[in-house]
């Protein structure tokens, strides 16, 4: 680390101009230009959610009517899933501290992690231009026959999807000859940081699971221009066959979302407690295993869509065993907070806040699981509530933890921690003014993706629209911290936490290639003595 | 039992209107109070570890606990066992829901794009609202005329999607009187919200006698299309717009297309209208909504129509 | 080892992030097979979807495959094996330092790929003389099954996606063939041949089963 | 004083993670180098089976023609497999990594069909 302290040298400024950065192979560069894509579109996808809460303040057309209404629900889903919460920590946060973690100068294929964020950037710049032309009506899940049947640019953002798709496979093929082939010596897999396990189990989910969306997209173009007939009843198909090929990939999807979530909360929590972690091999395992299970339980999505009595129970059943891992990483996360030395710095605010909130998503969770239940609740805001509970407030609550934690190892700048705290506040609490009324209107039976609603539920709405601005203004506040930070924050010692992991052995901002004298590793990542 | 009284104050689910939505509650309940007390362990436990443990110096020895082996077990075992348990219960709950007595009357329901069409088995056909009996089992027979929907009546906590091209059904046993709401659940386009429908339950000799009365709908053959091809989902009669524009007083006015130029509303333009939609559509209405009725009504019936709709003054 | 070639072509050294030549190739072979697992799974998922309507309607599904010319498939599946023969001798005579021939043996792997496409040219262009279009565009008439749009479907998206993949497979080729000729590889370095060589044999292997249940059982 | 500190609990997972880290840093300093004659003999034998599937499927066997034709595709498969594409002489993670997706593709279908084939169809009695 000595060496290039003198010569003030690090990524940032080792070359200048933004051809140095479009054409860098840095996986640290390329994970701070996917932080500002995905930053940008989380502001959009934020937009549309606003625009759509605001729409639900009070029953009969508020500010839109009903055709824009579908439109902003299907972009606020289509936006935040595809361009925001899949790639979001795995290719911001995974592309920069995966080869850090490992102790390796970059990852296995730097010219394909930059092909990956070419791929990714033109298929949300197809995806948003659909905005200026006929725009979509279909919901983010483009359920047939009504996807085949409606006059809106389904076609290109379908494309667009698949072109997103193969940037997702693309990563985590990268990611995982990464983890086999780049470890440091005596990095064995049982020594490497939680976070690249979690990486690592996303990366096969991405690698198995985002073929089969691939193929399902490309029917249903075909389905569009070729009237293939394939999911399309009136000529002979089946319509519950799409719904089996779309959520093939979707409920891995939606683990390709949390794992990575769950890598960062066993870092931050770790530090944070200054002690080690507890049960780091249960923890490793829950990884692989969600990762294995994730693709035996996708029928629960579908219970009540015609699918037969005996796939809902089997379906059923095997939705109970992927609850299991996840319990056993909460309680592992609580158990290590026990005799630990606890410091309330943002990171770790949002991590307590995370297993605050993905306790709640859990347990309901399980009640969706069960069939009996799931009747009743399915495609109402019961469900609604609860994958919000686990999306923003698992996936994204982790996301700002994980900014704040590494924000000064990748800009060097410490952040404001007052700022920061009132960020958390908000977002914590507009998190659960907005959510837990939906949960009670989902059980009393109001339905999701309504324009507009029975009278009965309307003050629970408003209630819900309050919180959602408190939420907004969470968020705005800490990208606010960020960028304040970035550009006039006091400089970051190498390691302002005091963590263990091999990122914060380098300095602040780390140099172009990472480590001077390749990393020895003699113990485990987490040594608290 | 103390725990159900408990939640059934903090359970919102809609009025039991059913023995199943009665068995559906106590599982909900129990699992209201079972999420509550594993929530307040886990929370519980992790604001007292907090509180407990905060950083006292910026030197604290933590002890190096990497593992438990029996403490692992146990909470990867136990909530094992629980959840098998919920997912059993869950099952059964399951499997009276989905056993249809062999003795329930039958109503068949055809959901179209935002309209539920009800129709008897002696040929009695209504919208958007239907009678049943109180305490007789219930069978509906669904499919669906264009793309999916479900069938939704939450006091009832039942559920059933229905697909065009194929039969699903649904079974209940209405227990109390009075009128309940059905909606639509899966996402269907542009009204999806409105896809509303009433579901009354009356007592037997009641619903015995209103299934005889034949109501002779006013102003024809054409009300009778009006009513079932589901014209009256998009188009009314009483002059304000819906997804189309309304009927009444149409006829034999110049109104403005969407490309500007101004058509004669006479016998061809309709007779267009309703083979091919898509042709023509009047401003300020969404474009490419309204299928096409090719092959589906005969010649008559559509001189019927075109009758009725002439004389909406 | 022959010194001609070193001449011609620069020396490959191995990336900056890599502790030697031997442990890039090793991380480059575990990325073409992770990109493989992919092509499997999007191949396997389509004819998932072929199995169940198969199994749904049996007799269409015989009789849209009794109007397929099983002998263009055959001298496909011939081609196509021997393209893979080639491919494989390709790299087998890189890596036993008789890089000469690699190049020759790389153009016949063109030739046959290209000669495949003729083959395909010519059985959609007689398909659609007859009308056997796919899905909503299908004018022929005298089909004994309402619904034998549907089995064209399957036939011109699965043999087309497959298509395009020999079109994707023939360009790779040619890269490689343009980097042989300039020398770049030898016994030593010859990762890129391998891997462009195991996409060529996914693309066989996909219609070594193509083959049979397209054309012959239905 | 590199001695291993960090003792991990299960035996068990002990040496399957170092075993699953063990194969893929294992440097073989050869590549195993098939040689030309094995090569016809394979393309040889697959175009036998190639023939072998017409010939089969104009023996008319009804209900056994697709087992059969299945059974010598995967045959033909498994040849190219083994030996065009050198899986035969390669690493075990990448013969598990293939192995994995044929695994995926037969869940999603199997899954499938529970659905389909078990489905009570419900008629109108209209």
């Amino acid at each position: 680390m000595a060496a290039h302290v003198q010569t003030g040298k690090n990524y940032i400024n080792e070359f200048a101009g933004l051809k140095s950065w479009l054409c860098s192979l840095d996986h640290k560069r390329i994970g701070v230009m996917y932080a500002i894509a995905v930053g940008i579109f989380f502001l959009v996808g934020g937009i549309f959610a606003l625009l759509l809460r605001t729409e639900l303040f009070s029953a009969g057309p508020t500010i839109m009517g009903a055709n824009t209404y579908n439109q902003v629900m299907t972009y606020h889903g289509a936006v935040m899933v595809f361009m925001v919460i899949i790639p979001g920590i795995p290719a911001v946060l995974g592309n920069f501290f995966l080869p850090l973690h490992i102790g390796a100068k970059d990852v296995a294929f730097p010219r394909l992690n930059l092909l990956s964020w070419y791929v990714f950037m033109a298929g949300s710049i197809l995806a948003i231009s659909t905005l200026f032309t006929s725009k979509i009506d279909t919901g983010w899940t483009f359920y047939t026959p009504y996807s085949i049947r409606t006059s809106t640019a389904t076609v290109t953002m379908v494309v667009a999807a698949f072109i997103m798709g193969i940037s997702s496979i693309l990563t985590g093929l990268n990611f995982i000859a990464t983890t086999h082939t780049l470890r440091a010596p005596g990095m064995t897999m049982g020594r490497i940081p939680l976070f690249v396990w979690a990486l690592y189990s996303t990366s096969i989910l991405q690698v198995l699971a985002t073929p089969v969306l691939g193929i399902t997209l490309l029917l249903l173009v075909a389905e569009r221009t070729l009237g293939i007939g394939i999911f399309d009843a009136a000529l002979g198909g089946d319509p519950v066959l799409f719904q089996h090929f779309f959520w093939f990939y979707s409920h891995p999807a939606v683990y390709i979302m949390i794992l990575p979530a769950m890598g960062i909360i066993s870092e931050v929590i770790t530090t944070f407690s200054r002690k080690t972690i507890f049960g780091y091999t249960a923890i490793a395992y829950s990884s692989l295993g969600i990762a294995a299970v994730s693709f035996f339980v996708w029928g629960h999505h579908m219970y009540v869509s015609g699918q037969s009595e005996i796939a809902n129970v089997i379906f059923s059943a095997l939705t109970i065993l992927v609850g299991v891992p996840t319990a056993i990483k909460m309680f592992n996360w609580t158990a290590t907070l026990y005799r630990g030395s606890i410091q309330f710095t943002t990171p770790m605010l949002y991590a307590l806040g995370f297993l605050f909130l993905f306790a709640i998503g859990g347990v309901t969770g399980i009640m969706l699981a069960l069939i009996g239940l799931d009747v009743h609740f399915h495609d109402t805001y019961f469900v609604v509530a609860h994958f919000h509970y686990v999306m923003v407030g698992g996936v994204l609550m982790a996301l700002m933890s994980g900014m704040f934690y590494w924000l000064p190892k990748m800009s060097g700048k410490m952040y404001q921690e007052s700022w920061a705290r009132i960020s958390f506040v908000f977002t914590f609490i507009g998190f659960n003014v907005t959510f837990f009324p939906q949960f009670i209107l989902g059980s009393m039976g109001m339905p999701r993706r309504y324009f507009d609603y029975l009278p009965m539920y309307e003050s629970l709405n408003r209630i819900s629209t309050i919180g959602s601005y408190m939420i907004g203004f969470g968020f705005v506040v800490g990208l606010i911290t960020v960028i304040r930070a970035i550009y006039s924050g006091p400089p970051a010692p190498a390691n302002p936490w005091g963590g263990k992991t091999l990122e914060w052995t380098v300095a602040s901002p780390p140099p172009h290639h990472n480590f001077d004298v390749e990393p020895v590793i003699t113990a485990g990542p987490y040594e608290y003595r | 039992m103390w725990w159900l009284s408990l939640a059934k104050a903090s359970s919102f689910a809609p009025t039991q209107a059913t023995k199943i939505a009665a068995e559906w509650d106590s599982l909900y309940q129990f699992l209201l109070v079972s999420s509550l007390v594993a929530c307040a362990l886990l929370i519980g436990g992790m604001i007292y570890f907090v509180t407990k443990y905060r950083r006292k110096t910026n030197h604290d020895k933590t002890p190096y606990i990497s593992h438990n082996s029996m403490l692992e077990f146990i909470w990867s075992f136990v909530p094992l066992v629980l959840f098998l348990m919920m997912f059993v219960w869950g099952w059964s709950l399951y499997y009276d829901m989905r056993t249809v007595p062999s003795n329930a009357k039958e109503v068949h329901v055809y959901g179209q794009q935002w309209l539920w069409q009800f129709e008897y088995k002696n040929g009695k056909k209504l919208n958007n609202e239907f009678v049943v009996p109180v305490g007789v089992p219930v069978k509906l027979i669904m499919t669906s005329k264009d793309v999916l929907h479900s069938f939704y009546v939450p006091s009832f906590r039942i559920k059933q999607d229905v697909i065009p091209g194929r039969y699903t059904d649904l079974w209940f046993q209405a227990e109390k009187l009075g009128e309940f709401h059905v909606f639509c659940t899966e996402y269907c386009g542009l009204d999806h919200s409105k896809m509303l429908a009433k579901l009354k339950v009356v007592p037997l000799e009641e619903y015995e006698t209103w299934l005889a009365t034949t109501t002779e709908l006013t102003g024809g053959p054409g009300a009778q299309i009006y009513n079932d091809k589901g014209c009256v989902a998009c188009h009314s009669l009483d002059g304000s717009p819906k997804v189309g524009p309304s009927f009444k007083g149409a006829f034999g006015k110049n109104s403005m297309m969407d490309d500007g130029t101004e058509v004669k509303v006479d016998e061809n333009y309709l007779r267009e209208s309703i083979v091919n939609p898509n042709v023509k559509t009047v401003k300020g209405f969404p474009k490419a909504v309204m299928p096409s009725f090719q092959g589906q009504l005969s010649e008559e019936d559509l001189t019927a129509i075109i009758e009725f709709i002439k004389n909406q003054k | 080892m022959s010194t001609d070639n070193k001449a011609m072509g620069r020396k490959h050294h191995f990336a900056h992030h890599f502790r030697s030549a031997e442990h890039e190739y090793e991380s480059a072979k575990q990325g073409i097979w992770l990109f493989m697992a992919t092509e499997i799974l999007m191949f396997g998922a389509i004819f998932a979807a072929y199995a169940i309507f198969h199994s749904l309607y049996p007799s269409m599904f015989a009789e849209g495959a009794s109007h397929l010319d099983w002998r263009m498939g055959f001298i496909n599946t011939c081609v196509l094996l021997v393209s893979s023969w080639t491919m494989a001798m390709a790299i087998q005579s890189l890596q036993s330092g008789k890089g000469k021939n690699a190049a020759p043996y790389l153009i016949v792997t063109l030739l046959c790929g290209a000669g495949f496409m003729v083959i395909k040219y010519l059985e959609y262009t007689h398909k659609f003389h007859l009308g056997l279009y796919p899905g909503k565009w299908f004018t022929y008439e005298g089909a004994q099954h309402s619904n034998l749009a549907l089995y064209f479907s399957f036939y011109f998206v699965m043999s087309g996606l497959h298509g395009i993949h020999v079109l994707l497979g023939m360009g790779l080729i040619t890269w490689v063939l343009i980097r042989t000729m300039r020398g770049e590889f030898d016994e030593h370095y010859y990762t890129p041949v391998e891997g462009v060589g195991i996409f060529w044999h996914i693309i066989d292997l996909i219609w070594i089963y193509l083959f049979p249940i397209l054309y012959l059982i239905g | 004083m590199a001695y291993h500190r960090f003792n991990l609990d299960l035996f068990i997972s002990n040496s399957l993670l170092n075993w699953l880290g063990g194969t893929m840093a294992s440097h073989q300093s050869t590549h195993h180098v098939i040689p030309a004659k094995v090569f016809v003999i394979i393309l040889g034998i697959l175009l036998v089976l190639t023939v072998l599937t017409v010939v089969f499927h104009s023996m008319q066997l009804g209900s056994l023609a697709a087992p059969v034709a299945f059974i010598i595709a995967t045959t033909k498969a498994v040849l190219v497999m083994a030996y065009f594409m050198h899986l035969k002489y390669d690493t075990t993670i990448n013969k598990m990594i293939f192995g994995t997706a044929f695994f995926f593709v037969a869940l999603l279908f199997i899954l499938c069909v529970i659905d389909i084939a078990t489905r009570i169809p419900v008629q109108s009695t209209l």
